[in-house]
């Protein structure tokens, strides 16, 4: 009984749906190594392996939140150990550029985030992906860049 | 100072016609009323005493017309004025037209009006409009004269004009100007520093009266796709109009993003959106951000520079940096 | 029997027929547009007297994007959903005349057979208040087409002078609703408003385009206006957006499109515009490979094709929004012009 | 439409005991285009892959979804086994239901459900693949050893004797490295000058062997099999080839007050030197800063007395252009500053000194011609205090140590202490451990010696203070297992610094696009099964530059890493990795966005003409991918505004598809 | 009883001193450091290692709590970051505060539980009788 009490209470909490886009040498491996680890972080999040962060087109970020994404967070190799030299100092830019002018727009800043973890940062990885699971639950679900034809 | 008029650009472009140095003009066509002018192709003195216009309403930008008229045969002569050269130079540093099919005129300018902006002076039966030195008289059916002064009562785009400096041409008529400070960044700051419920209340306001009739990119001299993303059935976000408030938005921004560190300022968005959307506020947002973030740029200043967004530093600062700095 | 009431009272009777009705009428806009729109009328809200909405009164009939069907997708199972809600009344206030003469353009589109069941369930539920064009702008040329903005048909039609709104119910639906208003209206005789209309005519005789005329165009002109060489200098300009047909009041060409939702399909119809090179393509390609082509399409439909295929009718209202929002200013008063000048030496081009 | 095949591995209880994998089976079976889906206990396993293989066949299976380990782990596995099935290997995609599912989530439903959607995506990707063919570019046989020491030297020796032509970079005017500065070497105690120097001879008497030294990497083009490579000499102010080594130079040059680097600074030579008597190249180099010619025109003794006329002051740096198949990185270490460590007073006392100054100290060759005296007053010392762990294992100072051990510490100071008793048994020997690390072949055998045959005093305990006071340190310490704090009197402390890797490597490792730990060392393809190569392709990891080790490791690891370069050059043609950019030459509109973010120069341009839709024809300018050079990053497909560009195996389409099912 | 007293004892001590115990290494540089060790019957790493392992009752009676000179030179100096001095002090706090000893821990309030005492009670109870 007390266990169908508590399901029913887990059921109606807000689970925040969140893309983190990984680079393949550096993040990637990095949640590898935090699964090595056994370092938990909420199942919330869903890894899409890309070679590089730099591949990471900003259409894919609105797609995200469009088909009901309530965070993105996309994850690179720390600026200089870009595995292709230079595609995170592009990503950098480009992202710096993409989610200030979200946020101008009004969406949350809490809802976008860039964080370089590499190959050997399983337990930043972990971290990183805990709290920004938690800023982007505190928020509660995107209203602001979603679209209604895409909500069941 | 050697005043331009319409007498000065149609002996030039005659005697350019007359020496074969040129085989056509694109300049401004007049029409119905003073305000709805055309930019049209004149291929011969005649044409262009006829129906060349040269007044308060020759605001077109002429260079992304380039693109079709260096594909013709023969060399075509176009008026730059200062917005419109940095659209020029834009253009030719990511090898859009050939440089040798043109003969470029720099004009200097002091603010340009638009039909929208007189509509708004004078929103019923307006008959005419001309400057007058310093105020602009606009002729009503109804309400008769109105006397405003002209500086005051220019579109936004030449408000805050960046630069009274034409930066490319063959020959230059006139004085040639400066690069000026009119404050362009302040209504983005001002935004900036508005709440970010108050901001998404503007925008939505703003974007919501999007009807994607696609005008904004079409008179864009960035926009110059063989086939745009959003018309592109296998880019996956295709789409023709607005379906959920969710399309205009993502259009808005990834056309802001793909002109990002392209965009030469030049205000055609605003001027030819029907909806009266300040879309120029998007692209300034981004340019605004560049120059805090990663120096001053302006495209379009030289020909061959190196967009921001396709250039790095490596001591460029974090994203959320950038954010912390946009959002006051 | 001519109704009206005073000016000062219009609110109280927009407030008491929005509560017969979803009420929407023009409202100036708030934000960076403060140009008239169609709003729904909330208390308080005030009537713009602007002489046109910046988009037309088609909207409210054929919207610009409207889901025809939902195709729910669980599994490999596939359920078809119709989205469709039941419509009820709406009243729309302040129609201008051309904008009610393009609902007759739209019809003979929707309403005849197979009848396009969607347009034709907004139509019937639509109450239309016409409202007869005091001070017409520059840009009006309905006069050309045929259409006297001083006889503003429609269920109600309305003319305002200085001090006093004067309605009156056209059709059974209008009179029904007039009814409901009971005595906020004061009866009055038809001819008060003659002056009015008079007003209006001499001001129309007086537009810089009234002297437009249809002559050169109609049904039987293809041939003739086809092979133009005009047509090149007068689209070369052209950008190619959309501009032109989505503020057009008769513009009806419309695409339909699925949408992936992730977990089904919604297919929609949305505005299409013939200016555009992806216009009505087709496995081969599509038909109207140039941009003078398509330009030439547009005009040649409004001018020629349409009124060919109902009775001469032409499918231009004259409202003027393409005269003011078309980016390098072409338009179809341009179009007419050019191509009823005798050609001086064909050509020329 | 794909006929799909799902395929779920348990991972004997990996995945299987957080995730119900028979109800991922059966979900993904729901999925359009799945035509067969299971679940088995190993799928990498010989009875997995027949399964695999088995499905293919009887389904006519055109793509295939595994969820299991990391595709970092078994990508290639899983492709070997689809072109075994007969179809192509890049119409697999793996969804990593165990690192990033299985083993991050604690409860069977939460991992169960993310690995249906993880799963999903995996389907909806595989959709949209299309096979993929890898291109072919040639080798170019020459290798890059970048490091001049024992492992750099080592791994030269190894690829030349193949019969590959090889080139040293070394920054310093000689070969030999740190080895070259050492005393003896544990546990053997044989004199490090003696087995290195011969190697060194045999590097330069080497025909494939050419040594660049006082010489930089500068830029790095390219990708494995050519890379492309511009290396700075620095000028030298002699002419290599000319001199003779004969040292009268360096004998009579007037300018004597020059820092003797390989001796840490603890004596002088002259302007002109050569580092060391068995230097390789024995040429001398002239210091500019020092110089008198160079710094004012006023000197040129050194040209005056050179009978083979070798000295040229107008010498200017040179740069070397040369194409390679492989680069083998060899950068090594050096030991971290002490300076930070207040207490150990290193900046107060000439006295306190670290390890490797104490080398140089009982070095033959060094300041001291092998005497151990005291450099504040050339006194012998008494007592003398070991120091182990300074900044090593050290969480808490940041900025000042590094976290790891440093590994060889613990032997050399046996090395040392034991080599004190012996030459001067009146010393008293003190070793402040917190522990012996001594796993290797003789080495707990050396330590142990050290304690019971030479009498050091090995004292469980850390040094907590240093204070110079009367020409003595007085050294503060615990003994834990005594329980009792300590004063010592001593003559001299030695310091066993923490070694990191050197200052070069960082932006070597930029300029390599090789990736690097948070402590800078070289990350290795794999840190058990790939531990010689760096994720970059044809980057090769030598030495202490990938982690702290000792001579035989080193020694060990070179060879390992000259083995890998071997097969390497050993190939005539590589085959690329087809996950390439792609431009669609009918969107492209040559705005060269695309070429100015490329960090290979993959893409060119070409004038090309089209037949337009209305059957006239347009030259237009459009980009061209070279697909052996493109690695595939994507940079490109972003910068273009048209989407003309793409990445084959994570295309637009592909990714969204994945966004979309994760969204869903 | 005993046993669950000790465990709430170091708990509260280890959230108190915000201090990880289990970061230690055992160097003992903080008694190496340590200028008040000869005064002291245990030293810096012995407080680390007994209140890790628990045996913490010696040092609430041992004058060793007094003898810290808070100078900090252990926390200045540990290689681990482990900061013995505020892990000292933190037991002097737990001895100076004999009213703070703990009368009550949660697992013992199960036993107290009466359908009638208000939750809140339960509550304030707990409060009191937790420093």
């Amino acid at each position: 009984m007390q266990v169908n009490e508590s399901n029913i209470v887990a059921n109606e909490e807000f689970r925040p749906k969140i893309v983190a886009f990984c680079c393949n040498w550096c993040s990637y491996a990095g949640a590898d190594l935090a699964g090595n680890n056994r370092l938990a972080y909420p199942a919330d999040i869903k890894i899409i392996r890309v070679p590089c962060s730099c591949r990471v087109n900003p259409m894919f970020i609105l797609r995200a939140f469009q088909r009901g994404a309530d965070g993105v967070i996309l994850c690179g190799c720390h600026p200089g150990d870009c595995h292709y030299t230079s595609g995170n100092y592009y990503t950098r830019r480009r992202m710096a550029m993409l989610f200030s002018m979200l946020n101008y727009l009004g969406i949350e800043k809490e809802r976008t985030r860039v964080e370089w973890v590499s190959a050997a940062e399983g337990a930043k990885f972990a971290a990183t992906m805990q709290d920004f699971a938690e800023k982007v639950k505190a928020l509660g679900p995107n209203k602001r860049l979603e679209d209604l034809r895409c909500k069941q | 100072m050697q005043t331009v008029t319409r007498e000065t650009l149609l002996d030039k472009a005659s005697a350019l016609l007359a020496s074969g140095e040129v085989s056509r003009v694109l300049g401004w066509k007049k029409g119905e009323f003073a305000y709805d002018v055309t930019p049209a192709v004149f291929e011969s003195a005649e044409e262009m005493e006829k129906d060349f216009v040269y007044d308060i309403f020759s605001g077109a930008n002429f260079s992304k017309y380039l693109i079709k008229e260096t594909a013709k045969e023969g060399k075509v002569l176009v008026f730059l004025k200062p917005c419109d050269s940095y659209s020029f130079n834009q253009l030719l540093t990511e090898h859009r037209f050939d440089r040798e099919k043109v003969y470029a005129i720099g004009i200097p300018c002091d603010g340009m009006m638009d039909a929208s902006t007189v509509k708004a002076l004078a929103p019923e039966g307006l008959v005419s409009a001309e400057r007058d030195g310093d105020n602009l008289v606009i002729h009503t059916l109804y309400d008769g004269d109105k006397i405003l002064p002209y500086a005051d009562n220019l579109p936004d785009r030449c408000r805050h004009c960046k630069s009274k400096k034409v930066v490319a041409y063959d020959e230059m008529l006139g004085e040639n100007g400066d690069v000026v400070d009119s404050h362009r960044f302040d209504e983005v700051a001002e935004l900036e520093a508005m709440s970010e419920d108050a901001r998404f209340a503007f925008w939505q306001n703003e974007l919501s009266r999007c009807i994607r009739c696609n005008a904004c990119r079409d008179v864009c001299p960035a926009c110059t796709c063989e086939k745009c993303v959003f018309d592109n059935p296998k880019s996956g976000v295709e789409n023709k109009a607005i379906s959920d408030s969710y399309e205009e938005k993502m259009f808005h921004i990834i056309r802001a993003f793909h002109v990002a560190g392209r965009c030469t300022d030049c205000g055609e968005c605003s001027r030819v959106c029907p909806q009266n959307i300040p879309l120029h506020l998007l692209n300034r947002k981004f340019i605004y951000d560049i120059d805090r973030n990663y120096g001053d740029y302006m495209a379009g200043a030289e020909e061959g520079s190196r967009a921001p967004l396709v250039n790095y530093k490596t001591e460029d600062p974090e994203a959320a940096d950038v954010l912390e700095r946009g959002d006051k | 029997m001519m109704k009206k009431c005073p000016v000062s009272a219009l609110n109280t009777v927009l407030t008491a027929l929005s509560g017969v009705a979803p009420l929407y009428l023009p409202v100036n806009g708030k934000g960076k547009d403060t140009r008239a729109k169609y709003t729904k009328y909330e208390d308080g809200m005030i009537y713009s007297t602007a002489l046109n909405t910046v988009r037309s009164a088609k909207d409210f009939f054929f919207p610009q994007t409207e889901n025809l069907v939902n195709f729910k997708v669980d599994g490999k199972n596939i359920e078809i959903i119709d989205p469709r809600e039941e419509h009820e009344d709406f009243i729309l206030f302040g129609v201008r005349a051309c904008d009610y003469k393009s609902f007759d353009v739209l019809d003979r589109v929707f309403l005849s057979e197979p009848v396009d069941s969607y347009y034709a369930s907004r139509r019937a539920h639509g109450i239309v208040f016409t409202m007869a064009c005091t001070r017409p702008a520059e840009t009006c040329f309905c006069t050309t087409f045929g259409i006297d903005p001083s006889e503003p048909q429609g269920d109600v039609s309305c003319y305002m002078t200085e001090t006093d709104v004067y309605f009156d119910a056209k059709t059974e639906k209008g009179e029904v609703v007039l009814a409901k208003l009971g005595d906020l209206l004061a009866d009055c005789e038809e001819s008060t408003v003659n002056e009015q209309k008079e007003l209006i005519s001499s001001r129309m005789k007086a537009l810089p385009l009234s002297s437009l005329s249809t002559e050169a165009f109609g049904g039987d002109k293809l041939d003739k206006l086809f092979d133009d060489p005009r047509w090149e200098s007068l689209s070369e300009s052209c950008l190619a957006c959309g501009t032109c047909t989505y503020v057009c009041p008769t513009c009806q060409c419309y695409d339909i499109k699925d949408f992936d939702t992730g977990h089904g399909v919604c297919r929609f119809r949305c505005w299409d515009s013939c200016m555009y090179s992806e216009f009505t393509k087709m496995s081969a390609g599509q038909p109207r490979l140039t941009q003078m082509q398509r330009f030439r399409q547009r005009f040649m439909h409004k001018l020629v094709y349409y009124p060919a295929n109902n009775d001469g009718l032409f499918s231009c209202v004259g409202c003027g929004r393409c005269l003011a929002s078309c980016p390098i200013s072409m338009n179809i008063v341009k179009v007419m012009k050019t191509l009823s000048e005798e050609a001086e030496d064909n050509g020329s081009k | 439409m794909q006929r799909i095949g799902v395929f779920v591995c348990w991972c004997g209880s990996n995945i299987a005991a957080t995730v119900d994998v028979h109800a991922v089976a059966e979900a993904a079976k729901l999925e359009p285009g799945v035509v067969f889906s299971t679940d088995y206990q190993y799928m990498c396993s010989q009875a997995g892959q027949n399964m695999i293989i088995d499905a293919v066949k009887e389904h006519k299976l055109t793509g295939l979804v595994i969820c299991s380990c990391s595709p970092r782990m078994h990508e290639a596995t899983f492709r070997k086994t689809a072109a075994n099935a007969g179809i192509n290997p890049y119409m697999v995609e793996i969804a990593n239901i165990r690192e990033q599912c299985s083993w991050v989530h604690k409860d069977m439903p939460t991992g169960t459900e993310k690995a249906i959607i993880l799963a999903k995506a995996a389907i909806a990707k595989v959709h949209l693949n299309t096979p993929l063919t890898p291109g072919e570019s040639k080798v170019t046989k020459r290798a890059l050893v970048i490091g001049g020491g024992i492992a750099g030297i080592q791994t030269a020796l190894d690829i030349a004797d193949a019969g590959y032509p090889v080139d040293i970079v070394e920054k310093e005017p000689t070969i030999g490295g740190k080895m070259a500065q050492l005393d003896k070497t544990f546990p053997t105690l044989d004199c490090a000058a003696c087995i290195l120097t011969p190697k060194m001879v045999d590097a330069a008497q080497n025909e494939n062997i050419r040594i660049i030294s006082y010489a930089k990497v500068e830029e790095v083009g390219g990708f494995v099999g050519n890379f492309h490579v511009k290396i700075r000499k620095k000028a030298r102010f002699v002419n290599e080839d000319v001199c003779t080594g004969c040292g009268l130079c360096t004998e009579k040059c007037p300018q004597k007050k020059v820092p003797n680097a390989f001796n840490l600074n603890m004596d002088n030579h002259r302007a002109i030197y050569i580092p060391f008597a068995q230097a390789v190249p024995k040429v001398a180099v002239i210091d500019p800063d020092y110089c008198n010619m160079l710094k004012n025109g006023k000197c040129g003794v050194c040209a005056k007395v050179c009978t083979a006329g070798a000295i040229d002051y107008k010498q200017e740096d040179q740069i070397i252009e040369e194409d390679y198949g492989a680069i083998v990185a060899a950068t090594g270490y050096n030991p971290i500053s002490v300076e930070k460590f207040d207490e150990f007073a290193y900046s107060q006392s000439k006295d306190v000194i670290t390890s490797l100054e104490f080398e140089r100290l009982t070095n033959a060759a060094g300041p001291t011609a092998g005497k151990l005296l005291r450099p504040s007053d050339g006194e012998h010392p008494h007592t003398i205090v070991f120091v182990q762990c300074v900044g090593s294992r050290c969480a808490s100072c940041a900025g000042k140590g590094k976290e790891y051990c440093s590994k060889i510490c613990c032997m050399y100071t046996a090395k040392h202490a034991m080599l004190v008793r012996d030459k001067y048994p009146d010393t008293e020997v003190y070793v402040f451990y917190i522990d012996v690390r001594t796993p290797g072949k003789n080495f707990d055998e050396f330590y142990r010696r050290a304690v019971e045959e030479y009498g050091v005093h090995y004292i469980k305990g850390m040094v907590g203070k240093v204070t110079p006071e009367n020409g003595k340190l007085k050294v503060q310490a615990s003994d834990l297992l005594a329980d009792r704090q300590l004063h010592i009197d001593a003559d001299l402390v030695v310091l066993a610094a923490a070694i990191e890797p050197d200052k070069s490597a960082r932006p070597l490792a930029t300029m390599l696009t090789a990736s690097m730990d948070t402590n800078d060392f070289f990350t290795e393809a794999h840190p058990k099964l790939r531990p010689v190569e760096s994720p970059t392709a044809g980057i090769f990891l030598s030495g202490a530059c990938q982690g702290p080790k000792d001579i035989p490791e080193t020694v060990s690891q070179a060879s390992a890493a000259a083995a890998k370069v071997i097969g390497l050059l050993s190939k005539n043609t590589l085959k690329g990795n087809p996950c390439v950019a792609q431009s669609d030459e009918l969107m492209c509109n040559g705005c060269s966005s695309c070429a100015n973010v490329c960090p290979y120069g993959a893409i060119t341009y070409v004038n090309k003409e089209f037949r337009m839709p209305d059957r006239t024809t347009k030259v237009r300018r459009v980009a061209s991918v070279n697909p052996a050079v493109c690695q595939g990053c994507g940079a490109c497909t972003v910068a273009c505004p048209s989407g003309a560009m793409d990445l084959n195996g994570f295309k637009n389409n592909q990714i969204m598809a994945e966004v979309d099912a994760i969204c869903k | 009883m005993e046993k669950n007293k000790t465990a709430a004892l170091r708990e509260q001590i280890l959230r108190a001193s915000g201090v990880n115990p289990k970061k230690c290494m055992r160097c003992g540089k903080c008694s190496g450091t340590c200028p008040a060790y000869d005064e002291m019957e245990y030293h810096p790493h012995q407080f680390v290692y007994m209140v890790e392992t628990g045996n913490i009752e010696p040092l609430l009676h041992s004058e060793s709590v007094y003898k810290c000179l808070s100078c900090f030179a252990c926390v200045e100096r540990c290689p681990r970051g482990v900061e013995p001095a505020k892990l000292i002090e933190a037991l002097c706090a737990a001895v100076t505060r004999p009213q703070g000893a703990n009368h009550m821990t949660p697992d013992d309030i199960p036993a107290l539980l009466d359908e009638d005492l208000p939750q809140q009670a339960i509550v304030s109870a707990l409060r009191k009788y937790m420093k």
